[in-house]
């Protein structure tokens, strides 16, 4: 474990900052080279984030520290295993989320476009600063940020719903972290006198000191405050949230801002609390119910949705909380799996979220029962669901199975066999929302009469620039159950940090 | 170098004596008095920070009015807490005086320009004067120059603002007066003014009625001239009513100077066991620091009018830095100090948006704002800033002082005066995010011909909302080499 | 709204008394370092006469001697010559208002240059204070018309 | 009894300060108001100058035909000098307030609390 001094970390958080700017200047009147800024800044980021797994893998720690504050109080990235897990998915996602944006937002004709690339590079800015933070206090300062500079994707269509629906992410996710995130940091920092991680935890070495309800009610703030990982009764945002054009819904909503709230209650699980403490005070325990009951409840919610998105939104709410789940089983392979499954889970939803769009920019559907038959007129993206919904539900030659495979395994190291048929039957809910679709799909003949013209058997795809992107994630989740060595190598690497065997 | 050796009287005898040129010239030339205004400004500026790179130096200085020694004669004593405040004076000050022209000449006759300068010179000289001298008499006059030029510089506003400035007259009347009858009760116990040598004299006399009653008419009248809660009546209407450049400049500095003298009042000229043990007197202004956040926020919630709005917020944030003072530990202490400046900033970049709002729509209800955020971008963006700061969210300079003030709460278990200093961040995003909505989403059909304000207006307004976004991440530097030789010892 | 009021005796007696009064003032200032007396007071009995003039006769009979814009004048010439009295000690190498080294430049010795600076001092003050004493009253009276007046 | 007679003069300044703030509260007309302020800024004028008296003292001043006097029959000067200051700061303020009184007169044609705010009422 040596501590390597760099500049990369740095350089990887404000590439796309500089693009912001960039790409802020270039204006609609030069809409091409606006596109090249943040192309080019996502390659940019990409390359600097690979560019440092090779030393992480040997097990070099990058750190660099931008301000210091006071002692223990520094605004400082550190890249360990699990910080670039995270963001290698998002940056490499980025690129192709940014191909897709093209040619969404072109096809469509938004308007505002420039604020939007302008948003999303700071996002990613955000994404990479949450994953790279060393401290809590450096990560409560991106975990802002990604909020704020979100919150005008959200609304991005100006319309009364979207400002509706954009009130409600602010509420959910200014209120929660401000009101109860915050507080518990400065409590845990006004106690220990530091915010750094630490692979045992904070609390560990104060554990005298403290109270077991004091530590209980600083967890529960904790856990209450980082609303974006959706963890039930702090959902509702997501959904709302679903008003956003959908390579938001798709990057963010599926990946960078939910995930790095994912990625913060890991770290707070794991990090600052550690899991012998957790252990000790069976709070492991409660957030297990907790996650558990988000899973099926989300699931049932799903099943009832018609809007294909807001289906795709309850889904990830419970699909995010398996995360949530794998960790709280505080077992070696349940916390494997748990990491494991922020990268797969990513690959499977932004598919999921891309055909969504597809679908909207080529036909202008958004509700599930209008999709009969659509399988014809669009056949790769379809097949590019199907392929995303496999990996959902967690069947074998797919990427999510793997992730699951380990919570499993995790929850028999824990002796928790109920998780075990917690797991089977939300894999059968999962098949039971997203089976129907693709056979309605591929199967059912188009009824409507308003869409003949099309529906003739004529293929009728979305742009290339969508269609290929989409068609990638979803490769990416087949090649990802072949080859997870980077990722697993990364989360193996995690879990024996933070169990110590 | 005798400029350097000078410094501390200069900044404050230089624009004194230029307002009075100003207004000979004036009357020859009026176009000069704007560069003399900046000039002099800017060389204050200058100066300041001369005093500050000396006081990291050699540490507390103090210089002789007249060769006087000091219990006699009147002594003006640099320290870390005074040469910081200053410096946030006439930054602020310059920045505003840049900011003036345009403004100014769109709100009031041509004629009386010239006197605009004079008062605003005054206004600013009165201010160093109170960060500087080492006096308590002096810091009278000093805050009665400050107020009657603000009272003057108010009541040129719009229609409504004599009467505005009237009541803020009489307030601010009583407040110098309880003032100064402090100041009478301990002259009589001491025979002193001078805040070094009072604090040496008083510790034997703390259980003096003399001294407590005195200490009371401090607290009150301090109280009433920055606002603070059950005194703050004055101070929305005041503010509203001004013109923009001066709302922005008061409103920026008047109640952060006010609350400099209650600080050096309760820690400097009394030791602070007097205000914690012996009349425990922070512990109520916690309470009502609590109250003053609270009601603030909830009253800055119920307007439309931007500055209105701006001005209850102003309310709270003076809340805030009492509270910070009141908590009495070394954290919560350099909250206040640190949330001074950041609030400075704040009121700086939010009053002269809303002047920039003015100035191009004429009008100050927030509905009427709609599609500002195309046709003003670089305002708007730093409206978008100031607002993330207020709301207390990082990046921003405005969390690093909540982080500090909250965490003072914190280590004295007040999780009450915690609570209400996260409510009124959730009610200043609320009120906020509700302006930004209607700047960025909705349409306005009136917003034609609107366009982004002059560069006079333009970079001031920039540069505070830069300083929201830099000065964050340099609070550790500002608190290990400033901020930390201000907070008293006994914490 | 002023509506004037003769009367000779008014008048005559106000007249005489005016040189009297001033010289008064003179008096006050002049000593104001070594008795009772000094730049305030005599500023606001030179002032007085000023007003006395302006009620007896009416204003714009004092606006003959005082002005608006002369009263505005001198009273910043009075703030001036304080304040640069200071600023030449502050020059010639002692601090602000240490007016003892004034004796380096003026030809008498210590003690007597203090004494010559207080006395610069009381009468920028003295100026000051007349000249705003009769500017208030100027404002005052005519509620600020004869700035517009003048103005227009 | 004798509480009240030996500190008498303190008496009669708080009796002034608090007729002073009574019209400064509760008088509905702005020049009451104005008045009672200065009612209250005189009572503390009269305070600080109240304490520096000093029975059978003189003016610190050295008068050659008397020779040095023996310092403790000064009067203290420093309160006189600090209320000269005082009432300078009074008269402005009352001369800034008169002023901004003229102008709230010449908009509303009335000084009266009550009639100003009904004016203003009427026209939201």
């Amino acid at each position: 474990m040596d501590i390597v001094g760099s500049y990369k970390p740095l350089l990887a958080i404000s590439v796309s900052l500089i693009a912001a700017l960039f790409i802020f200047f270039s204006g609609e009147k030069s809409r091409n080279l606006r596109e090249v800024w943040t192309i080019l800044a996502a390659v940019i980021k990409f390359t600097i984030v690979a560019s440092m797994v090779h030393d992480v893998i040997d097990g070099k720690i990058l750190e660099y520290t931008l301000a210091s504050i006071e002692p223990g109080l520094s605004i400082q990235f550190r890249v360990d295993a699990f910080g670039l897990m995270f963001a290698l998915i998002a940056s490499f996602l980025w690129i192709i989320t940014s191909f897709y944006s093209i040619g969404y937002m072109r096809t469509l004709n938004e308007n505002a476009q420039t604020r939007y690339f302008v948003c999303f590079a700071i996002a990613l800015s955000a994404a990479m600063g949450v994953a790279f933070s060393s401290n809590m206090f450096t990560t409560f300062l991106f975990y802002e940020i990604i909020t704020i500079c979100t919150y005008p994707l959200v609304a991005h269509k100006e319309t009364p719903e979207a400002m509706q629906g954009a009130r409600k992410y602010l509420a959910y996710l200014l209120g929660t972290s401000v009101g109860f995130q915050l507080i518990a940091m400065i409590i845990t920092y006004s106690i220990s006198g530091t915010t750094d991680f630490s692979s045992n935890g904070i609390f560990t070495e104060l554990r005298s000191q403290v109270s077991n309800t004091f530590l209980t009610i600083v967890f529960f703030l904790y856990m209450a405050g980082v609303a974006k990982a959706a963890i039930m009764p702090f959902h509702a945002w997501l959904p709302a949230a679903m008003v956003a054009p959908t390579p938001v819904s798709a990057l963010l909503h599926a990946v960078a801002v939910v995930k790095a709230g994912v990625f913060v209650a890991l770290r707070i699980v794991l990090y600052v609390f550690g899991i012998d403490i957790l252990s000790e005070l069976g709070l492991g325990m409660v957030l297990t119910c907790f996650a558990s009951f988000t899973i099926l409840a989300a699931s049932i919610i799903a099943l009832r949705q018609n809007n294909l998105k807001a289906r795709l939104a309850y889904s990830t709410v419970s699909q995010l909380s398996y995360i949530i789940l794998g960790a709280s089983l505080l077992s070696p392979s349940a916390i494997t799996g748990s990491i494991l499954h922020i990268a797969l889970h990513a690959f499977g939803k932004i598919t999921l979220f891309f055909t969504a769009g597809a679908i909207y920019v080529a036909t202008h559907k958004t509700n599930i029962s209008e999709l009969n038959g659509i399988g014809k007129q669009m056949p790769f993206t379809m097949t590019a669901f199907t392929l995303g919904a496999l990996s959902m539900i967690g069947i074998p030659p797919m990427g999510g199975f793997l992730s699951k495979w380990y919570i499993i395994l995790g929850s028999i190291e824990a002796d928790l066999i109920p998780v075990i048929i917690l797991l089977a039957g939300s894999a059968l809910l999962n098949a039971a929302y997203f089976l129907p679709i693709v056979y309605a799909a591929f199967f059912n003949e188009p009824q409507d009469h308003h869409n003949n013209k099309g529906g003739k058997g004529n293929i009728n795809e979305a742009p290339a620039l969508m269609v290929v992107p989409l068609l990638l994630t979803a490769m990416g989740t087949l090649v990802l159950f072949f080859t997870p060595s980077t990722f697993l190598h990364l989360a193996i690497k995690v879990a024996t940090l933070v169990t110590g065997n | 170098m005798i400029v350097l050796e000078h410094a501390a009287i200069l900044v404050v005898v230089i624009p004194l004596l230029v307002s009075f040129f100003n207004v000979i010239i004036g009357l020859w030339k009026k176009n000069l008095c704007y560069p003399m205004t900046v000039l002099t400004l800017g060389f204050c500026l200058i100066l300041t920070v001369n005093i500050i790179v000396s006081v990291i130096e050699i540490g507390t200085f103090s210089y002789r009015l007249g060769g006087w020694t000091p219990p006699w004669g009147i002594e003006y004593v640099i320290d870390h807490l005074n040469a910081y405040i200053a410096i946030i004076v006439s930054f602020i000050s310059f920045i505003f005086a840049i900011y003036s022209r345009k403004s100014i000449e769109k709100e009031i006759s041509s004629e009386k320009i010239p006197y605009f300068y004079t008062l605003y010179l005054l206004l600013a000289a009165g201010l160093l004067g109170i960060t500087l001298t080492g006096d308590l008499f002096n810091i009278f006059v000093f805050l009665e120059i400050t107020s009657l030029s603000a009272y003057a510089l108010i009541a040129i506003g719009d229609e409504n603002a004599p009467l505005a400035s009237f009541n803020y007259l009489i307030m601010g009347t009583i407040g110098a007066c309880f003032y100064l009858l402090g100041v009478g009760y301990l002259y009589i116990s001491t025979g002193s003014l001078n805040i070094a040598d009072l604090a040496g004299l008083l510790p034997g006399l703390y259980h003096s009625k003399t001294i407590i009653a005195a200490f009371g008419f401090f607290i009150v009248g301090i109280a009433v001239k920055i606002a603070f809660f059950p005194f703050h009546i004055w101070l929305p209407d005041a503010y509203t009513h001004a013109p923009s450049a001066v709302s922005a400049f008061v409103a920026s500095t008047m109640t952060k100077v006010g609350a400099y003298v209650m600080i050096r009042i309760m820690y400097t000229v009394f030791e602070p066991r007097f205000s914690t043990d012996i009349l425990p007197i922070t512990a109520i202004l916690g309470w009502i620091a609590a109250a003053a956040i609270i009601f603030g926020s909830i009253l800055a919630l119920a307007q439309k009018d931007i500055k209105r709005i701006l001005s209850y917020i102003i309310i709270a944030e003076v809340g805030y830095i009492v509270m910070g003072v009141s908590i009495a530990n070394k954290s919560g202490f350099t909250g206040a100090v640190l949330h001074i400046m950041n609030d400075a900033l704040m009121m700086a970049c939010l009053f002269s948006v809303a002047g920039a709002i003015i100035y191009r729509t004429g009008s100050r209800d927030i509905y009427t704002f709609g599609g500002l955020g195309r046709k003003m971008p670089f305002t708007m963006a730093a409206l978008f800033v100031s607002a993330v700061s207020i709301a207390g969210l990082p990046p921003t300079a405005g969390f690093f002082s909540k982080w500090y003030l909250l965490l003072g709460t914190i280590y004295e278990k007040k999780w009450i005066f915690a609570g209400s200093l996260i409510f009124s961040s959730l009610v200043n995003a609320v009120i906020f995010f509700r302006i930004l909505e209607i700047v960025y989403f909705k349409k306005h059909p009136q917003t034609g011909l609107i366009k982004e304000v002059p560069m006079s207006m333009l970079i001031p307004i920039l540069i505070t909302a830069g300083g929201i976004l830099i000065t964050g991440f340099y609070s550790g530097d500002i608190i290990s080499s400033i901020i930390r030789f201000a907070v008293p010892r006994e914490f | 709204m002023i509506r004037r009021f003769k009367n000779v005796v008014i008048e005559t007696v106000c007249r005489l008394m005016t040189p009297f009064l001033q010289l008064f003032g003179l008096y006050v200032i002049a000593h104001g370092h070594y008795s009772p007396g000094g730049g305030f007071q005599g500023g606001c009995i030179l002032g007085s006469s000023f007003i006395l003039m302006a009620i007896s006769y009416d204003i714009d009979f004092a606006k003959k001697y005082m002005s608006e814009i002369k009263a505005t004048v001198y009273a910043c010439l009075g703030v001036i010559i304080y304040g640069g009295i200071g600023m030449v000690c502050l020059l010639i190498g002692a601090n602000y208002l240490d007016y003892g080294i004034l004796h380096t430049i003026l030809p008498v010795d210590l003690a007597r240059a203090r004494a010559m600076g207080i006395l610069g001092i009381e009468i920028g003050v003295g100026i000051t204070v007349m000249a705003v004493m009769v500017s208030i009253y100027l404002n005052l009276v005519s509620g600020g018309r004869h700035v517009e007046e003048k103005v227009e | 009894m004798d509480f009240i007679i030996t500190k008498y003069h303190y008496w009669f300044y708080v009796s002034l300060m608090m007729v002073g703030l009574y019209a400064m509260i509760v008088k509905k007309n702005f020049v009451k108001k104005l008045v009672g302020m200065n009612i209250f800024q005189t009572s503390i004028i009269l305070f600080f100058v109240s304490s520096a008296t000093k029975i059978h003292a003189t003016i610190p001043i050295i008068q050659e035909t008397e020779g040095i006097i023996n310092p403790a029959h000064y009067m203290n000067p420093l309160p006189h000098v600090l209320m000269l200051t005082a009432i300078v700061v009074m008269v402005s303020s009352f001369g800034v307030a008169l002023a901004l009184l003229i102008m709230i007169y010449k908009k509303y044609k009335t000084l009266d609390e009550d009639e100003i705010l009904d004016i203003m009422r009427n026209k939201q």
